[in-house]
């Protein structure tokens, strides 16, 4: 396809320009297709592929919402490295002028860069990934110390914003079909460490089954990636070992 | 590969499966040649003298090598999976494994 | 046409997945007889889009402590300069205390806690009582992923990145026979018959320059609501958080929140001299609430006449870079995400709109003029009058999005039926949406940025009557311009331009009515301030605007508050509670 | 591909394997040093029940060990699954047993004995 160029840009000032190359197509298929976006201070790679869809191709695909790395729907790999590209600088993935723009990996494309997150989400629910509640709205508030040791392992992995890019980062998601994945396991063994939670053997069943917490090779690419600073692949170790004891003891 | 996932832990798992995959397709080979002692010890001597050569040594080096950084390498992963360690502990000991290997690989290196 | 919609039919359809939505639709679950069909339609994905999400701060909830219900409502009512509906405002802080242990108990949040495991409540401006309960300053990522959980794992029907377009009475107006809408990734148009309809799609002021809500967020359920001839109240009532980032106009991040706790900390703001100002407009300077700090940061940007230098800064360093490093460890990153150093050096803001306090006229229990259409949320208006309290929004969302699911989930047993559009109206609403496709394609974005630049410049922080009427004009040449504008109708699956498009027809619809319930309003309360009307006008003599769509105009009416529970100067407090029970900072 | 049986099995096996793999090792190593003949390691090892159960057990656990993690190779990079991948499991794991088996008794049968 052919480059399109920023003549209509009311933007373009300062003459110098981007090099971007991004994704086109559907599940059934695609290229990248290169396009010239000027270069502009505070730009993140949101804002180019916004550039793109608003000055030179109108019919340009992606997704995203709260614009500041809240709702996680932005993830994008960028370079071949997944990431949530509204805060994303752009200066710093530029590679001599150029910067490459695909979907995100692991899930089924619908368009140019919007990835179906069907499937991350419907694994997250088999991991067991919903509160099974203790107590009702009539019942006071259980108190919790904050710095208990077993909650403190709870807290760790809260802040996850489900934006799918340990998942499209993990060599085992891609080659394994069934594996839950690094996010829907996190969010299972933060739920195992909560003690409000009222179905922790259902979670020890949930994460031993053919794509269980058992098919992580530790690879960690999932923690090296994550943009919160998450360590999914921490999260994923505790559930091997306890599922491991629970072996043991339900053996007895 | 992508330059995405070239970290040390992505690293040591390649490490670590390539190890594995070499060593599970040279020890059906390595059975095949013992078996020899009980139908053909000759075979074996041979064998074994033709092991003499320093091509075959370093193949040879290589597998135990290999063997060497698979069975560490397994240890290192459940020790990371099984022992509740915080992550400078983690890099302490991926460190020390890293190490031990460096220091027997080249203790076979001087006996083979 | 009408081989062109797919026809789909459900008991129940909640439009948006917010605070309000979600809350809809476990509500509704447990209240409706078995085998109730329940769908959840939204423009982006499940619990992905919205603002309840962006919550920073927190949930304000009267748990004791000294603290009470009637303390809350009471800051309520006067923060909203007893403009609210109090009814609207006692439900909110009554059923705030409920849904807090319903969100901690059954759905799973987890809320900072105290050393000695009770929940944490923390200060947040204009409020007499530390009652704010948080998550750190992502208050609203655990409330909606726990949310978001408990919905996905349920049997709710989803239609997810489907936009509503219309809502569809039936052909003698009586009641709501089901909602347009168009299938996003297909660019198929599919009408959902419902019995009961939940408009929970978050209002959002967009069309300023300066904003804070998510993209997703377009004012379209109030555009709808005004076409289907609802009346709306409030509507001059654009909340202006004080410190939005400044990174350019080509930047999405422009416009994004610097938490106000950055200014509680002891934060200065300095104007491009590098002087502190905010003390020229207000004895408590940077702390002032969120309003007046607003106003001063545009009265300071309005005397600057450098084209180049728009904004204000933030300073931060003089409390030791370090120190706000551990503290606001979020906000620095963020701004170093985009470029900015937090911590060490200045950040350029600006006031940027933030929340609607206008919306539909709603009973105490979510019903609307229209039977069958229920609205909860920010699209809902008269709970906070002409000022949102820092954290009643959220409490304000999930409350009434539980009572909007229980009210659905009774009312339904007395419908039996489906009822049928008007095909006459369907046809409208699907010509309107599809009038670009036959037109030549142009640029849609720079309508935008004019729309955005007239609302700033003529609606906005500060106003008059002449800049109202002037906005007004230059609303209606930008939706004249917008319908000779096309989009190329070849491919209309995920088409953003397209919607882009459906964004612009709904921000400038309801752009007219801000502007039109702006001029009704000659006096200045909470977040409108006229400058050609700055007293708040007699408290006894409040009134609201109502604004409708009566033959293809909007006419604004003002009605009586009733105040049903308090009068100004009095309380409901008993005597002799403190005034506040903040310790003084 | 692997559940919370096939995990433990090959953790447990790692773990016996990680001694004997060391030892077998250090015998090579003390056998090369001393220039041993075939002739003479096997006179050694033939006939003791000590290296029979050594190299028995050895066998035994590295089948299971090799095969369980051939499968979940083959399953990441083939793509192979349900009864397909059981059968290759079951296949590789029997493979080196027998081999295994052959060579164990090449080693240990007490000389002359077959
Ligand atoms: C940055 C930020 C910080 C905030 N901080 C606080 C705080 O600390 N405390 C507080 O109390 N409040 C805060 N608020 C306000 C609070 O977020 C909102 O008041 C509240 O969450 C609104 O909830 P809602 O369910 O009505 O709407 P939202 O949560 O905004 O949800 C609206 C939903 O409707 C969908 N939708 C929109 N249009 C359509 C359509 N045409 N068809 C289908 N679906 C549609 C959207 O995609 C979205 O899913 C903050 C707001 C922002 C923007
Ligand atoms: C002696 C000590 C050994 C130890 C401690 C050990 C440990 C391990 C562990 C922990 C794994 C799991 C890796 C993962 O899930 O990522 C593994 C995998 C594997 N092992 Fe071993 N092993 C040993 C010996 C052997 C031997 C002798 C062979 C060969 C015959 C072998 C072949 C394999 C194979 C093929 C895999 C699969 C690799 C993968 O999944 O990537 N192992 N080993
Ligand atoms: S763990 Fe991190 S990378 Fe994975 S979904 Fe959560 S926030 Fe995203
Ligand atoms: S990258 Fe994948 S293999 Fe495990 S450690 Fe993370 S989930
Ligand atoms: S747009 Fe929400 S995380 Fe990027």
């Amino acid at each position: 396809m052919k480059p399109v160029t920023s003549q209509e840009s009311e933007l373009d000032g300062q003459g110098v320009t981007l090099d971007v190359s991004v994704w086109r197509g559907t599940s059934e298929g695609g290229g990248y297709q290169r396009f010239e976006v000027p270069a502009l201070e505070n730009q993140t790679i949101l804002d180019v592929v916004s550039w793109i869809q608003h000055y030179a191709d109108a019919t340009l695909t992606y997704r995203f919402a709260c614009r500041v790395g809240m709702c996680g729907s932005c993830a994008m790999m960028v370079n071949g490295q997944p990431r949530w590209t509204c805060r994303t600088h752009v200066k710093k993935v530029l590679k001599a002028g150029a910067v490459q723009i695909g979907p995100l990996r692991n899930l089924p494309v619908i368009k140019d860069l919007a990835a179906d997150m069907d499937p991350f989400f419907d694994k997250w629910v088999t991991a067991g990934g919903a509160h099974a509640p203790s107590a009702t709205r009539d019942d006071p508030i259980p108190p919790v110390d904050p710095q208990d040791a077993i909650r403190v392992e709870a807290s760790a992995g809260i802040e996850c914003i489900n934006c799918s890019i340990c998942y499209a980062a993990c060599d085992t998601v891609a080659g394994n079909p069934d594996y839950l994945g690094p996010a829907a396991l996190q969010r299972a063994w933060t739920l195992l460490n909560d003690a409000k939670h009222d179905a922790h053997d259902q979670i020890l069943d949930a994460v031993s089954g053919v794509g269980g917490c058992h098919n992580c090779h530790s690879m960690g690419s999932c923690t090296v990636f994550c943009p919160n600073d998450l360590d999914p692949m921490s999260a994923i170790a505790g559930l091997k070992r306890e599922t491991a004891k629970s072996f043991f003891r339900r053996r007895k | 590969m992508k330059p995405a996932r070239a970290h040390p832990l992505w690293l040591a798992f390649v490490l670590h499966r390539v190890s594995g995959l070499a060593l599970a397709l040279f020890l059906p080979l390595h059975f095949w040649v013992l078996s020899y002692a009980l139908t053909a010890p000759e075979k074996l001597n041979q064998f074994l003298s033709f092991a003499e050569q320093p091509i075959v040594k370093i193949a040879e080096f290589g597998l135990i090598f290999l063997l060497a950084v698979h069975v560490f390498g397994g240890l290192r992963l459940m020790a990371m999976e099984w022992l509740p360690w915080s992550a400078p502990q983690k890099s302490l000991a991926a460190g020390a494994v890293g190490i031990a290997v460096l220091i027997s690989g080249t203790f076979f290196l001087q006996v083979v | 046409m009408a081989g062109n919609i797919d026809r789909h039919d459900t008991d129940i359809l909640i439009l948006g997945t917010g605070g309000a939505g979600l809350f809809a639709a476990l509500h509704a679950q447990q209240a409706a007889p078995e085998g109730t069909k329940i769908t959840i339609a939204v423009k982006g994905l499940i619990g992905k889009c919205g603002c309840t999400r962006m919550v920073q701060g927190g949930y304000n909830v009267a748990l004791g402590g000294g603290d009470t219900v009637e303390r809350h409502f009471m800051d309520t009512i006067e923060g909203g300069k007893w403009l609210p509906n109090q009814d609207m405002a006692w439900r909110l802080c009554e059923q705030a205390v409920v849904r807090i242990r319903e969100l901690e108990n059954e759905i799973g949040c987890f809320f900072d806690r105290n050393p000695d495991g009770t929940l944490h409540q923390k200060a947040f401006a204009g409020q007499t009582a530390d009652r704010t309960v948080h998550k750190g300053d992502l208050t609203g990522i655990e409330i909606i992923n726990r949310l978001m959980e408990q919905v996905l794992s349920r049997p709710v029907e989803k239609l997810q990145e489907h936009r509503a377009v219309g809502l569809i009475p039936t052909k003698d107006g009586s009641a709501l026979a089901g909602v347009l809408m168009i299938d996003m990734r297909t660019g198929r148009f599919r009408f959902v018959r419902a019995k009961t309809v939940l408009m929970a799609t978050g209002g959002g002021p967009t069309m300023y320059k300066y904003h804070t809500p998510s993209g997703d967020k377009t004012m379209d359920g109030l555009a709808m609501a005004l076409r289907a001839g609802l009346p709306l109240r409030d509507m001059e009532m654009v909340q202006f958080h004080p410190t939005g980032l400044l990174a350019g106009e080509h930047s999405r991040m422009t416009g994004t929140v610097l938490e106000e706790g950055l200014r509680g900390a002891g934060g200065q703001l300095l104007n491009a001299s590098g002087q502190r100002f905010m003390f020229d407009y207000d004895g408590k300077g940077e702390r002032a609430t969120r309003d007046v700090v607003s106003r001063g940061i545009y009265a300071e940007m309005r005397k600057s006449n450098d084209p180049d230098q728009v904004g204000m800064f933030i300073s931060m360093s003089h409390l030791g870079p370090e120190n706000v490093r551990a503290k606001f460890k979020g906000m620095v990153k963020r701004c170093e995400d985009s470029g900015f150093d937090l911590a060490g050096g200045l950040v350029e803001v600006v006031p940027t709109a933030h929340y609607f306090m206008g919306g539909v006229v709603v009973d105490v229990e979510t019903r609307t003029a229209l039977e069958g259409l229920y609205v909860a949320g920010e699209d809902a208006g008269g709970a906070h009058g002409s000022n949102r309290l820092g954290g009643n929004g959220v409490a304000n969302s999930t409350v009434y999005g539980g009572i909007a699911g229980d009210t659905m989930g009774v009312d339904i047993r007395s419908m039996t039926t489906l009822r049928d559009p008007d095909e006459e109206v369907l046809a409208a609403e699907y010509a309107r949406a599809t009038h670009p496709l036959s037109r030549a394609p142009d640029l849609v974005q720079p309508l935008r940025n004019r729309l955005q630049e007239a609302m700033w410049d003529d609606v906005g922080v500060m106003r008059t009557a002449q800049g109202m009427r002037r906005g007004l004009e230059r609303i209606s040449a930008i939706g004249e311009d917008l319908m000779q504008v096309g989009v190329a109708a070849e491919n209309l699956a995920f088409n953003l331009t397209w919607h882009d498009w459906l964004n612009m027809a709904s921000l400038c619809e309801v752009s007219e009515v801000i502007a039109k319930a702006g001029l009704a309003r000659e006096n200045s309360r909470g977040a409108h301030y006229r400058e050609d009307f700055p007293e708040a006008g007699a408290m006894e003599a409040s009134y609201f605007t109502v604004a409708q769509m009566q033959e293809g105009n909007v006419n604004v009416t003002r009605e009586d508050i009733d105040f049903s529970i308090v009068r100004p100067g009095e309380t409901i407090l008993p005597a002799g509670e403190p005034e506040t029970l903040v310790a003084a900072q | 591909m692997l559940n919370l049986r096939l995990y433990m099995l090959q953790r447990i096996t790692a773990l016996i394997m990680a001694p004997l793999t060391l030892g077998h090792i250090a015998v090579m190593i003390y056998a090369v040093q001393g220039g041993l003949s075939a002739e003479e390691i096997l006179g050694r090892t033939q006939g003791s029940i000590f290296w029979f159960l050594f190299y028995g057990s050895f066998v035994l656990v590295v089948a299971t060990h090799a095969a369980i993690g051939l499968r979940v190779i083959a399953h990441e990079m083939t793509g192979l699954t349900g009864r397909a991948l059981t059968g290759f499991t079951w296949g590789t794991g029997l493979l080196l047993l027998a081999m295994g088996t052959q060579a164990l008794i090449a080693v240990t049968w007490p000389a002359g004995m077959t």
